[in-house]
């Protein structure tokens, strides 16, 4: 897609005119005060260069009005550019609640991606056209970046935590996706390609070549290996907390802190289960991390979400219709359970173990320690 | 073209009067401690911020602090802030004896300070808390203690090669104070000395109810 | 912090007393020519032009990485040199032009030379600690060196963690070595000059009749004292990180490797201040002077520098937006990036009113300093471009930021260093530059500059990330890159130019006498090259700084310096 | 000597305070007893057992459960003592404005740098107050961007 010569990459997505609109008042500010700075530098050079040696020059110490006048107005053009750029910010920040979920795994110079229907993809990604698309991601060693020029999207994929970023594609084609944090040797090499195609066309896509469990039902099956339904099943007294429902939510930890239970959380708890216990429950949990890999502890995840509220371990769920633009229902698939698309109200994005608020809050009475 | 001489020998060529001199050493000093405010303050942002993170695994690496020689060397530290404090008086008021009794007690509990340090390092090599390969420490928050005791060591650490260098310092002055340089017209260095020592006290006093005393009143700590 | 004890004949220091006979005090330059003389020399003006030596050797050094730099973007595919090469090329042209060339230049070099003669002292405050910070910087530069040459390191200049400490096998532990001493020589730089302009200033000499270039110098150092330390914590803790295998930035442990960014940027933006401020100091000096004008609002531009130096530590996290940072810490930091922009903006406003009824003439400095004010324009405002938290979206870590800080540091800072040696040359050396050949340095690097630099903001804004080794080979990247090899080679030339004129005006060029400009301020009523204690008699400060106006073109003899 | 503080003639700012800066200094230093405060050795004394006590004081608290108040407690100690040491130890007490505005200077910079990484760590993971519960979907009629689909 090597038009003619662009100042502008194409706009692919929803984001991409807004970030340019903006940019483009950013960049009339620019234009205007540099010509006008570099004008009046030269006419006010040229008209009062040197004539003779005793040329006497008013001694001028300054005007507070004109001072005054040039700390407001750039003032006032920098407020607007501060809310603009903050209104676009959190509108990139936060995805919208129906988009659809894949991971993206960074890798030193590979990217990983894994559909909610459980297909996988190294280097490409085959997106839906006008679907917001949800990307969840963690880097199994350095920090990566995921950035699509033409999408304008771009966020780090941290070791440790979560970052989720988002794009709603608009027009169909291939797209550049370039690792933009330096992570080593290869860190120009890791690139990779984001395909759009019509929603028909994906659907068929997905539903051809050899597909893998889905998530969830990875999940479902490690959470029965790894026999975490011991402690995490059964009624009220089971040793673990009840997992249903709990994504999303404010979960209490002992000593009175209150934090999301974002994914972030979950791996953690998974990885480092007694960092931050659940309120009334013993850190017992053993680690499980070097057992479980980046993309298992994110099918577990998954599986979790699809956990019903009522408690019951519903499996495999039909799937919620879930964005009012997306209507084709997908092909019912022989292998495994319809995927279904969680939508957690809001989600936001998941970041580093949040830091419980101070046991000092006022919110939170200190409840008596009961660690062992 | 001879440079004004100088009244008062004791002055550098570069200042005009003994006042402008000391008032430039003194300055001199607090803005250098200022630097170790902030070199400090980068370690004890690492604590707040891992404090907070972690609070039961900070309470429970805690636990395996010996308190009692945490609170020995918090004396001793106090007391050499004492003994300094004592020879800058020494040397303001010309008491040349009292200056070099006092220098030598405020090296000597230095000395001692690092001793008890170096006991607390051994029990903690033993006891197998020293972070890295040699971490064999077990529980549950494995990981979280091994972070505590990351900055426990480098705290105390940066904080102990902040007393090796005050022992050089105060030696060099203990030196020339046995030489009869220091009485009341000339003692900026005895007092620009002081200020570094008392600095090093003073990160103490902050060093040890944060690492040593979070935690304590845990059913079972000992 | 001590001070020499042996009675006064001379301040105890070896260079007087090694052969007081055959020192000649009244010329620095030839107050002894043993080498001994000159490396343990406490002369504030001798450790300047160390400093100057030094610095320019780095800065050459930097620029050879630049070069090679440019050569490999020519073409899409990384067909000059490997991919680690290629990435140890520009760590080490980002770290030795930062942390050995931009930091140190225009306060050590020329702060060194000009607060003692600027405020009528003999010297700064602490001489001994003025030479034992060039010898803490040559060690730190030693030692990074020896990585260089042993086989460099490819972390880029930041450091990031967990690469730094767990991914990188090059020679990371020797550079943050390296850099870690190199710290204290600028903690000390500052400390001395904070401490001299606050002790001091000869009479009369109150703070708002001071040059601005020393309230740019007094914020500066403001920024060199309170905000190296971090940076040297932070490269601390990556050293023992790397040692022990564990450490806080660690995410096995629930470490989290946006702490070390915090740390770093911390010190590392009000750093990119350190390198600003005393460019515009010199801007203040120098457009006074060549315009024969009062400059135009002194109190904003000197308190502006102060604002500059304490708002610019509240906004670090603008290099964090996408790495994951709270959204919400995003708005805070992108508020307070704009409320930093404001000051600079005063500036180069009062500069373009300081022309208004002047007699300006356009010699090298003065062209050098409207190369400044393009340019610094130009780079600030694309400075907001990636404050805006929308657009620092698209456009973080890719050439785009390349751009705007090029256009800072070389557009702002250097092209002011310039004009700062062009302007002080004749009285370091008592010897004037060739003007033509400055003037052509001038317009060649200005060219130069943009036809580098400008390609590369359309170049970010399509896309293309930093420290790629080989790009995609259509959307018109390699077009743009071509331009910018093309421009780097004239910016090359364009400052070889003035080494090679500077050498040779340093034996050869005419004598300059003691005012050649006409300048008002303390160092222009010494003696050029100034005697080593720079005044017969303290002076006593009567008037203003910047009194061109009232006396036009002819300087009444005494009328500045009251002799008693 | 010094060149004598001579009256600048014909200044148009009026009589221009010429007098050196450091010969004012003394005059004030002058009337302020001998050339330094000496501080007495009783000060140090007192200071001294102030602080043993207060780190009994803390230790004891230590071993004392007061919920959240532990934390606070242990570190108002420390401030307290560590104001002591810098008042009377290090002589700040006696020194000009111009110490106080470093260490303030240096300690207000700290503060900065921990609040601010802590307003980043406080607020990770929080959601978005901006919209309500749902941001609006990508197909709602709010988005402009959306381009219909063929």
């Amino acid at each position: 897609m090597n038009e003619a010569f662009q100042m502008f990459p194409t706009q692919a997505s929803t984001m991409a005119s807004r970030v340019d609109n903006l940019m483009l008042y950013l960049l009339a500010v620019t234009v205007f005060f540099s010509v006008a700075i570099a004008v009046v530098l030269i006419v006010f050079a040229v008209k009062y260069r040197k004539k003779s040696d005793s040329d006497v020059t008013p001694a001028i110490h300054g005007s507070t009005l004109l001072e005054i006048t040039w700390t407001v107005i750039p003032l006032g053009l920098v407020t607007v550019m501060f809310f603009w750029g903050a209104n676009v910010y959190f509108d990139q920040m936060y995805a919208p609640a129906n988009s659809m979920e894949v991971f993206v795994t960074g890798k030193q110079w590979m990217w990983k991606f894994q559909h909610p229907n459980g297909k996988r993809e190294i280097n490409e990604l085959h997106v839906p056209e006008g679907r917001p698309v949800k990307l969840i991601m963690a880097s199994e060693d350095v920090i990566h970046d995921f950035f699509v020029p033409a999408f304008r999207v771009k966020m780090d994929v941290m070791p440790g935590k979560y970052n989720t970023t988002w794009f709603h594609a608009t027009k169909t084609g291939e797209y550049h996706l370039f690792c933009n944090q330096y992570c080593g040797e290869d860190h120009s090499r890791m690139v990779g390609k984001i395909i759009v195609m019509k929603p028909e066309d994906y659907e068929v896509w997905l539903a051809g070549g050899t597909r893998n469990e889905s998530p969830a039902a990875t999940g479902e099956r490690l959470f029965t290996q790894w026999a975490c339904n011991t402690c995490h099943e059964g009624g009220r007294d089971a040793r673990g907390p009840i997992l249903a429902g709990v994504p999303g939510r404010n979960v209490i930890l002992t000593g009175g802190v209150v934090v999301v239970a974002d994914d972030t959380y979950l791996r953690d708890s998974i990885l480092n289960p007694a960092a931050r216990v659940v309120d009334g429950y013993q850190p017992i949990m053993p680690t499980f991390k070097g057992l479980l890999s980046e993309d298992q502890v994110m099918s577990l995840i998954a599986y979790i979400k699809t956990l019903d509220d009522t408690g019951a371990d519903t499996g495999t769920k039909a799937t919620t219709g879930a964005a009012a633009g997306f209507t084709a229902a997908p092909p019912p698939s022989p292998v495994d359970g319809v995927t279904s698309v969680s939508a957690v109200a809001g989600d936001t994005t998941t970041t580093a173990p949040t830091i419980s608020t101070n046991p000092t809050d006022a919110g939170t009475t200190a409840q008596a320690e009961t660690t062992p | 073209m001879s440079h004004p001489e100088r009244a008062n020998p004791y002055v550098s060529h570069q200042f005009e009067t003994a006042t402008q001199q000391r008032e430039a050493s003194i300055l001199g000093m607090w803005i250098f401690l200022a630097t170790e405010i902030m070199f400090f303050g980068g370690l004890f942002l690492a604590y707040t911020i891992y404090y907070n993170m972690y609070t039961d695994a900070f309470k429970e690496a805690s636990q395996h602090l010996d308190v009692m020689l945490g609170g020995i060397n918090t004396g001793v530290l106090i007391t050499s802030s004492l003994t300094m404090a004592m020879a800058v008086w020494a040397a303001q008021t010309s008491r040349q004896k009292l200056l070099v009794l006092f220098l030598s007690l405020t090296l000597v509990l230095a000395f001692v300070f690092l001793g008890v340090k170096a006991v607390e390092y051994m029990h903690k090599f033993h006891d197998g808390l020293v972070p890295g390969a040699l971490f064999t420490y077990d529980s549950p928050r494995r990981d979280q203690v091994q972070l505590f005791f990351f900055i426990y060591f480098v705290m105390t650490g940066l904080h102990g090669v902040h007393i090796l260098i005050g022992i050089g310092v105060i030696a060099a002055i203990l030196v020339m104070a046995i030489k009869g340089k220091f009485h009341a017209q000339y003692n900026n260095p005895v007092d620009v000395t002081g200020l570094y020592w008392h600095f090093v006290d003073v990160i103490w006093i902050f060093l040890f109810p944060l690492l040593y005393l979070i935690g304590r009143y845990l059913p079972g700590a000992h | 912090m001590s001070t020499n004890v042996q009675p006064h004949n001379g301040g105890g220091n070896p260079l007087y007393t090694a052969n007081p006979d055959v020192v000649d005090m009244s010329n620095y330059l030839r107050a002894g020519h043993t080498l001994r003389s000159w490396l343990l020399t406490v002369d504030h003006k001798r450790i300047g032009l160390l400093y100057l030596i030094s610095i320019t050797f780095m800065f050459f050094l930097g620029g050879i990485f630049a070069g090679l730099i440019r050569l490999e973007l020519m073409t899409p595919e990384g067909d000059l040199v490997s991919s680690s090469t290629y990435n140890k090329l520009f760590t080490m042209h980002g770290i030795v032009m930062v942390f050995f060339f931009l930091i140190p230049s225009i306060p050590a070099v020329l702060g060194n030379f000009l607060v003692p003669l600027m405020i009528g002292a003999r010297d700064m405050a602490f001489p001994r600690l003025n030479l034992m910070s060039w010898y803490v910087y040559i060690i730190g530069a030693i030692f990074t060196m020896y990585a260089i040459v042993a086989g460099g390191v490819d972390t880029t200049w930041r450091f990031y963690t967990p690469y730094s400490t767990s991914f990188a096998n090059t020679h990371v532990m020797m550079t943050a070595l390296g850099i870690f001493i190199m710290g204290f020589s600028s903690i000390l730089t500052g400390l001395n000059f904070v401490v001299t302009i606050h002790r001091m200033r000869a009479p009369g000499m109150t703070w708002f009749r001071m040059p601005l270039f020393l309230w740019a110098m007094y914020a500066t150092s403001i920024i060199q004292i309170l905000g190296t330390p971090v940076v040297g914590i932070a490269i601390l803790l990556v050293g023992v990180e790397r040692i022990l295998g564990v450490g806080v930035f660690n995410p096995d442990l629930g470490g989290d490797p946006i702490l070390f960014q915090h740390l770093f940027w911390f010190y590392s933006h009000p750093a990119v201040y350190i390198m600003i401020l005393p460019g515009m100091g010199v801007v203040s000096e120098v457009i006074t002077c060549f315009s024969r004008k009062q400059i135009f609002g002194y109190p904003f531009i000197a308190v502006s520098s102060l604002l500059i130096a304490f708002v610019g530590f509240f906004v670090w996290g603008h290099h964090m937006f996408v790495t994951g940072q709270s959204p919400y810490a995003g708005l805070i930091f992108s508020a307070l990036s704009f409320l930093v922009a404001i000051p600079s903006a005063i500036k180069v406003f009062n500069w373009t009113a300081t022309l208004y009824r002047g007699s300006v003439t356009f010699s090298t400095p003065m062209l050098y300093v409207f190369g400044f004010i393009g340019l610094f324009t130009i780079g600030g405002l694309t400075g907001l471009m990636l404050a805006t938290l929308g657009i620092d979206m698209h456009v973080h870590d890719t050439y785009f930021v390349v751009a705007h800080f090029h256009y800072v540091m070389v557009g702002g800072m250097l092209l002011a260093y310039m004009a700062a040696l062009h302007f002080w040359w004749p009285k370091m050396t008592g010897r004037m530059y060739p003007e033509g050949w400055g003037r052509l340095s001038a317009l060649m690097v200005f060219m130069g500059f943009h036809l580098t630099f400008f390609p590369q903001f359309i170049l970010g804004y399509l896309g293309m990330p930093r420290h790629y080794h080989t790009y995609p080979d259509e959307a018109g990247y390699q077009i743009l890159h071509v331009l910018s090899t093309a421009g780097a080679t004239v910016l090359g030339a364009g400052f070889l130019l003035p080494a090679i004129y500077f050498a040779w005006s340093f034996f050869y060029g005419k004598p300059a006498g003691d005012n050649p400009w006409l300048a008002k301020g303390l160092e222009w009523e010494t003696t050029s090259p100034p005697p080593v204690f720079n005044f017969e008699k303290t002076p006593i400060v009567t008037e203003p700084a910047y009194n061109y106006s009232v006396h036009g073109d002819e300087v009444s003899e005494g009328s500045h310096v009251v002799a008693p | 000597m010094d060149a004598p503080p001579m009256q600048a003639y014909g200044s148009s700012e009026g009589a221009m305070d010429t007098t050196p800066n450091h010969q004012k200094r003394e005059k004030h230093d002058a009337h302020h007893g001998d050339v330094h405060h000496i501080t007495s050795p009783w000060v140090y004394l007192a200071v001294f057992v102030a602080l043993v006590i207060g780190t009994i004081i803390t230790v004891w608290v230590a071993f004392h459960d007061f919920g959240m108040w532990n934390k606070p407690i242990a570190l108002g100690i420390a401030v307290i003592k560590s104001t002591l040491v810098v008042l009377y130890f290090m002589h700040v007490r006696h020194s000009g404005r111009l110490t106080v505005a470093v260490i303030v200077i240096a300690l207000a910079m700290l503060s900065i740098l921990i609040a601010f990484t802590a307003s980043d760590y406080l607020t990770r993971g929080s959601k978005n107050i901006f919209y309500n519960e749902d941001p609006p979907a990508a197909g709602a009629a709010h988005d402009p961007a959306t381009v219909p689909v063929p």
